[in-house]
């Protein structure tokens, strides 16, 4: 057995990661991506991933969630390891709008990158804040964070209560024409309730799953692992019920855009995503272990394409397998 | 190794940091029981890492996907050196190896020492925390300016001792039988102050130890910098993972530091 | 790199495996358990285990859940591969509750093991229906499992729903006096919710988590690998996923037994949910890679148990860590 | 293989089957594009394996927990010969492991032809179900009362033959330049019908083939013993997830099977 075998695909790794051509592109709602791959939110920072990739070759850099305000996010340990999986519980801590808006966005902007701008808040008004700022900007898409606590659903996620996620999204469709995608929670019964009901207020498209409630212990202390006790699980061990949460979506609602999340590390994996119905994916943790992972998926997949024209003419079209 | 030697280059040629990628172990001997010294051959890190910039390392065994960062112990030609202890299975895998093997790394990362200064730079470290201390030495003793003296603190066994003093003007050690490194400190602080330039300290180490090395260097108005520690989830400061509290606010202890004075962090 | 590294634990496959004097017992809902390590329902075949270890050494043998007649199950591809699990999609299939009473049952009682009787439906008269035969058998324990898709329940599974779980339980505690554990699934809301309504409604334990809903997708035919196009997701990468459910069950109900159930395949992972607050674990899909795994889950957790008197007294008086 | 060895030692000493433990590999090579030989030394199943029976193999990725059962080829001594086709990544991991390294096995499990009475074994196979077929003319060689005619089915080539040519009484195979076993049982059919002993078919191969040659057998009314595959959970009976449906209902192919009857399948 090659001891390289296990490594971060390395037979992949070649120096057309930086010189590749793309020939299979998609459409988000609207917005062309030059190739259905992009990044997650909260795995990427553009000051720290600009050195190891032109990120404008992704078909969208999606940033890390803004709020009104710059929040500090969870103290002490905020990550754990599980079996093929991170742990994180950041707390969302980001330097908030105003900062987003002159630092990573135009920044972004001017190397040609197809941004996301990810949205966070702890109440409506928080989403509204931060949405009215993003409406004058040349953010391309907005996607909100439906996961985060929210006062206004007692605490709770506002993803995971449809009354107050349509609440949101009705208040939020009508501050901006951009482009509008909510990231879905898993961590709910039955997720095409909330991708509805995001739906009829308004949203252009779903991106899904977000980070799913998990912990460690430290068997030597007893305790957890993270301060914070639990935090949100996402790497390769999620592949399986990210992609059944696609697939449930995209039975409900035929139409919709949806980007699939969650556990994807290859093109392979990006593809099974396209086949269960996602217009376009992105790769979260992938990226924390490597880099370069995201543009090493959207190759893969990009040479995966050529074999299958029927899935890549739908794909440029706005249109998807099922 | 044409395999991370390929992918090196290619980032390179394109004017990018490398990525992680796949190198050959050179060598790997246990210096103390569950303490390891490996050494890489990687041409990139040998060229660029500075003392206290650390290496992601990945094991082999994909259920645990995350990095393990270690600090760079020394530099030969295109060879990395690293002294780390085994905590966990991640790191006993680690142990595991044999020279000759492969393993995915990627380096060097985080902000080094500063020891543009002249200054008598006082290395002090406490158990795990001896590598960028030891490669600090080394990169000061290519400094004609400046000098170190190394303050060593064990547990038992004065296991770094032989690579430090490669390198030091000076070394000091103890062990938990006589002492710590405070110990050590207020046994040279005439010693420091006497000296032709003036001390510097920088340290690695426990948090407690660290934390009254600050207060010492405090105490004594004497500049302080401190490398950190912190469970990591990228190690090159995208996923904000790492945090420190800091005067200026929660900081990525990867991408922000390691590296913070004791100003910085607001320890008295 | 040692090849064995990443084998079944192969350094504690020793010959303790089959002479093991346990030293750290269980209690849950007033039965004692010889150690705290059973088997997960659905991944027990008594006929098929009985030839690698005696099973009566577990703390507790929890059986295939029986419905009032035979299920014949899903056809097709029942099962597919994901990243560190199992995907699986039985639909239950049993040869019935009668068969179960003559057969499974009183051959496990023979041999003196301690059983759980899994009980399933698709309807509360369903349920009532084993429960009533099992009442007067000599199961030691019951186990509702309410992931079943449930008519009393809109097709959801009755776990899903709060109020039929509550009507389901209240029907059920007044047929038997035995000790009833009800198996929760995690894909809800919030956990703590049917968790609360299971107690409160007379359940003596509850036992979670059940497997998450998953599926892959064969990227040669664009379609999915398992017929029934999802399946239930179970083995080490559901660990972080079952702790946290442990725990956010514990901090809410801080005196109902629980039996932590999720990716456990070694002690040390036992210790976790014992750490989460469990009273005891169940190990399932370790057992489809290697039939002894929960023998030697139950054997390491033994000799884990020795360096920890405190917890080891807590659990041999019923109590637990948290 | 001490491991190994032990952990089977144990088992058995205690009465019981032996777990998954882990064994050498004595011989690996490649047959065919895509078709690998590999021969595990394990005196256990070595001893206890029959033709049709199975071996769980797992790999060394733990990121893939299920095993992959192929079918027992040969038996010599304490060495057991596998074929198996690379299908995917599992497979694709076994197929670049070499001799001398390990691997986690557990068997033999399922249940064997039954070649009790005296007959002429009509062994069918197709494509990758030659394994059980040449370890069932192994066995049948041993037996002085029955004899074995070999009809072999290949897509190209007919990478098989020289195994099976060693035990079989005769042996026909094709390819499909020429057409598929139902072609030579066509050929052969007036040869069985006159031979002394009574035709069984004992087959295994894709569902397809497999149902034409029972639709073959059932016309002429000579016994068919049918070999199935299915994906599996565990391999020996517990987790119910690999079926077929039977005239009995719906039955575990790995416990219950893998070897039906056509009755059994009701299959016409």
């Amino acid at each position: 057995m090659s001891m390289t075998a296990t490594a971060a695909n390395p037979e992949t790794e070649t120096v057309d990661l930086y010189d590749h051509e793309w020939k299979h592109p998609t459409v988000v709602a609207g917005v062309p991506w030059k190739n259905p791959v992009g990044t997650a939110s909260g795995t990427f920072q553009y000051a720290a991933v600009r050195w190891f990739y032109d990120v404008s070759q992704l078909g969208a850099v999606t940033t890390k969630g803004v709020s009104p305000v710059p929040w500090e996010g969870n103290p002490g340990v905020r990550t754990a390891e599980g079996p093929a999986c991170n742990i994180n519980a950041v707390g969302l801590q980001n330097p908030g709008v105003d900062h987003y808006l002159v630092d990573d966005l135009p920044k972004l902007k001017k190397i040609g990158a197809n941004v996301v701008s990810n949205v966070a808040g702890h109440c409506d008004d928080d989403y509204a804040e931060v949405v009215a700022k993003l409406a004058d900007s040349p953010a391309d898409m907005l996607e909100i964070n439906v996961s985060c606590p929210n006062v206004g659903a007692g605490g709770m996620s506002v993803g995971a209560d449809p009354v107050a996620l349509s609440r949101l999204i009705t208040r939020l469709r009508k501050m901006t024409d951009k482009p509008m995608i909510v990231k879905l929670t898993p961590n709910v019964t039955d997720i095409t309730v909330p991708a509805r009901a995001a739906v009829e207020a308004g949203a252009d498209a779903l991106s899904l799953i977000n980070t799913i409630v998990g912990m460690r212990i430290n068997t030597r202390t007893g305790k957890p692992i993270i301060d914070h006790v639990t935090g949100g699980v996402s790497g390769p061990a999620v592949l399986p019920i990210g992609l059944a949460r696609v697939w449930q979506v995209r039975s409900a609602l035929p139409d919709i855009p949806i980007i699939g999340i969650g556990g994807i590390d290859t093109g392979e994996k990006a593809l099974e995503y396209l086949y269960a119905g996602a217009n376009a994916v992105e790769v979260g943790a992938a990226a924390l272990f490597d880099p370069v992972a995201p543009l090493r998926v959207a190759c893969e997949l990009d040479d995966l394409l050529d074999d299958r024209p029927e899935l890549a003419a739908k794909l440029a079209e706005g249109k998807t397998w099922r | 190794m044409t395999h991370g030697k390929a992918v090196v280059d290619a980032a390179v040629s394109h004017g990018f940091f490398p990525p992680r990628h796949t190198v050959e172990i050179a060598d790997i001997a246990e210096l103390d029981a569950g303490v390891v010294r490996m050494t890489i051959r990687d041409p990139y890190i040998a060229a660029h890492g500075r003392p206290a910039q650390f290496v992601d390392f990945f094991t082999h065994d994909p259920m645990k996907p995350m990095p393990r960062p270690f600090g760079i112990s020394e530099i030969q030609d295109d060879l990395v050196s690293f002294i780390f202890a085994v905590v966990g299975k991640g790191t006993g895998e680690f142990a595991e190896l044999k020279a000759g093997d492969v393993i995915d790394v990627m380096g060097p990362l985080g902000h080094a020492f500063d020891t543009k200064a002249p200054a008598n730079y006082v290395l002090v470290a406490g158990g795990l925390g001896v590598p960028p201390l030891i490669h600090a030495a080394q990169h000061i003793a290519g400094d004609e300016n400046s000098e170190s003296t190394a303050v060593f603190g064990y547990r038992k066994n004065h296991f770094a001792d032989e690579y430090v003093d490669r390198y030091a003007d000076r070394t000091y050690s103890i062990d938990e039988s006589e002492g710590n490194v405070v110990t050590l400190l207020d046994r040279i602080e005439d010693e420091l102050k006497s000296g032709d330039l003036p001390p510097v300290i920088l340290s690695c180490g426990p948090l407690p130890m660290m934390k009254a090395v600050a207060s010492w260097a405090a105490k004594r108005d004497i500049p302080c910098q401190l490398s950190l520690e912190q469970r990591m989830g990228c190690g090159y400061g995208t996923c904000v993972l790492c945090t420190t509290d800091t005067v200026n606010g929660r900081l990525k202890v990867c991408a922000d530091g390691p590296v913070f004075t004791r100003e910085q962090l607001g320890w008295e």
